[in-house]
């Protein structure tokens, strides 16, 4: 089974955008979480929460002028939502360590069964900065991990991460084009798999140990 | 009221070596006439304390492409290919750093506080170096205060006390900045004749030493 | 949208026994419709933190008053007589805290940290049973965390998001306060249909779970 | 020598005025200290700073409503001075604890030689709080004292305070109805001495050492 980098992502993306409630605070990390956006269901109403300094954040503003006063934390310019916010960097990292976040949805280079996140640097490689990820993985109240399954076939749900961490035991669920996998106190869960893919396809991409239940759900697009 | 000074006197101020603080996030937020004239004085062996390098082309982005910056302590320089071309090249120092705890340590350092215990980082290379501290029962790092002799300050609009309206998402890291340098200059894009309204400023004008003028 | 209540609705959130911080400065920036109630449905063994026990007949003075405080974490009692008398008849336990650390310790509880660093009250009585931590050659307190079941929050308007504007010097401990506590009641004079300037936002919404409706 | 409680306190408060030089950051206790306000020279602008939250604070504001919106630490409706700036009691302790505050007066019950402070408990009596004063100590470039030279002829200066402290080492000057104290690394230098007071009675009436220069200037009023 082959799907095509958008496809993986878009199915990704759907999935996560059913996680959230009404009113919920969301941080979305820069490349594909931030297209989690897209999927959210009309009838819900979640605040994004921009780590540079803003609660409110829309669409992007093919309006703004060259250099816009309101952008996201990737430095595009956005239109304000009903409700909006600003506030500076320091207030930002109050609402994001001090657990106001409802959840945050980040990508990641490796993620391990005792909810062990590596998303920043791999060694010997450039590496560009954490930027906001450390905090956010520790002060969102529900980390969501948005990634391809494998990286080139390899896999980067494992036993113990490899590469350095960018936080311990905070991730609570992953969500890949294959599966969901859930953090419970016995391990990790597979709550939910891609009828593209058979259990074996799954078990045979991924490296951690996995608690199967009897019934598998469907992935829910 | 304040020193208002020209744009060429407030770079004439940025000594060789110095540390400086600059505003902004990515390019919102960011002054960059002082830069232009840090650059043309080629004022160099900076310390470099932002958000990240910005672009090579634009704002303190520049001033690192120009090879006037020693050390950057920064939370990301994925935007600057020359920040990483002289990393790799071992021209510059880069000291990266979680962007809570960046914002958080120049807060401290502009608030009197010795520092502060963060569970970010914890776990991580972050932790390296640093003291861990139980409290309640939860393990933290000790993050240490963070001054500079220098802050180069974004405003959209100020007024001659130096008070300071920063608009939008300009604020970031603007605000902290202010309080914890030993010198602060402030890069308005419009200075009002008139006080703010003192519900309604960001950046109170005690922090200001100089206030650059606008341009002509 | 914020969950809009009545005054006797807010009221009887308050469990008996719980800790709720009370923003205001004296009588400034005080609420004092929600504790009303609390006096009507005698909500005692409280724990009050606030700046201070503000007057016998106002705000959260009566609840000095009227014996529902079993402990107050306060800067001063000088201003209520009763806060006295019931400390000297040993009703009431009385934690006297700077005023500059009470404000940070409520802030470092609503951001995640751990405790802080500072040079108040070193080598004086604050320092008793407190961690000492030498950082770059100075002598520190490790001063911890605070949070609350509870925080009633006054603003001068709000909106049905639940941002509030607070005017003059009625922002005191009330910002600090919103981002502290388990439930967070906002009190506002005033509510706006429209939506407040997002760049005039005293407490951001998100720190509030009810807003207070205004008295008919 | 005898003057009134109001003829003292003049003298302090007009003394203190002198201190301070144009644009400086002020930060002053309740009570006697307050009054300082009444005699900055014209020509010289100084910043108010109230410690609840508020820089250029103005006169007592005798138009306010019954529960006003602007106030003093001491709960005073105040008005406003042009370039005045609201901001919350953080904020406050930043710029009082961040250094960025020039001075600070504030009363005692006792000061000694060290530079120690006592100024907010008597064992056995009732303790209404430290307030801000603590923080204001510690973190106010130059610390002055007002306050009458003894208390009830009782010496208030004195080698070591026997009282519990405010904080240690924080006092720069200490100004009386007698005279003006400053201190210096080698102990408080008597620096200025009001002529209605001899030599020998400033001497009887403090305990601590004091460091007598060869000629004494006179009290500036």
């Amino acid at each position: 089974m082959e799907l095509s980098k958008e496809q993986c992502r878009e199915i990704i993306a759907r999935r996560i955008a059913k996680e959230f409630s009404e009113g919920d605070v969301i941080t979305l990390g820069i490349g594909l979480p931030t297209e989690v956006a897209n999927y959210i269901p009309h009838d819900i109403h979640v605040i994004f929460q921009s780590e540079n300094g803003m609660l409110g954040v829309g669409h992007r503003d093919l309006a703004a002028p060259e250099n816009p006063k309101v952008t996201n934390a990737g430095g595009l310019p956005v239109t304000t939502k009903p409700g909006a916010v600003f506030f500076d960097t320091a207030m930002s990292f109050t609402i994001i360590r001090g657990g106001h976040v409802d959840a945050t949805v980040l990508g990641a280079l490796q993620v391990d069964q005792h909810g062990n996140l590596a998303n920043w640097m791999i060694p010997g490689a450039f590496v560009p900065g954490m930027g906001g990820a450390m905090d956010l993985v520790v002060g969102a109240k529900k980390v969501i991990i948005a990634m391809e399954h494998t990286n080139k076939g390899k896999p980067r749900i494992v036993k113990n991460c490899t590469i350095p961490l960018t936080a311990e035991a905070e991730v609570d669920m992953i969500v890949t084009e294959r599966c969901v996998l859930e953090r419970t106190e016995q391990g990790l869960l597979l709550k939910e798999i891609n009828p593209m893919f058979s259990l074996d396809d799954i078990l045979r991409s991924t490296d951690a140990d996995l608690i199967i239940p009897q019934e598998l759900q469907q992935l829910a697009g | 009221m304040k020193k208002l000074i020209s744009v060429s006197e407030a770079g004439k101020l940025i000594t060789p070596n110095a540390s400086v603080m600059i505003g902004g996030f990515l390019r919102c937020g960011s002054p960059y006439r002082v830069i232009e004239e840090i650059i043309k004085n080629k004022t160099g062996g900076l310390t470099l304390i932002a958000n990240d390098t910005s672009f090579e082309e634009y704002d303190r982005g520049k001033l690192i492409a120009n090879k006037l910056v020693k050390k950057a302590i920064v939370t990301h320089i994925g935007t600057n290919p020359e920040t990483g071309r002289q990393l790799n090249a071992g021209e510059i120092e880069v000291e990266l750093v979680p962007m809570g705890t960046l914002v958080e340590r120049i807060r401290c350092g502009g608030a009197g506080l010795g520092g502060f215990l963060t569970p970010t980082g914890k776990g991580t290379l972050v932790e390296e170096g640093k003291q861990v501290i139980e409290s309640n029962g939860r393990k933290y790092l000790l993050e240490k205060p963070l001054r500079a002799d220098f802050a180069i300050i974004y405003a959209t609009k100020a007024d001659k006390f130096g008070n300071a309206f920063l608009d939008g998402t300009t604020r970031n890291f603007n605000t902290v900045m202010a309080t914890a340098a030993d010198t602060v200059i402030l890069e308005p894009e419009e200075i009002s004749d008139t006080p703010l309204d003192p519900a309604q400023i960001t950046i109170p004008g005690i922090f200001v030493d100089y206030i650059v003028m606008q341009e002509k």
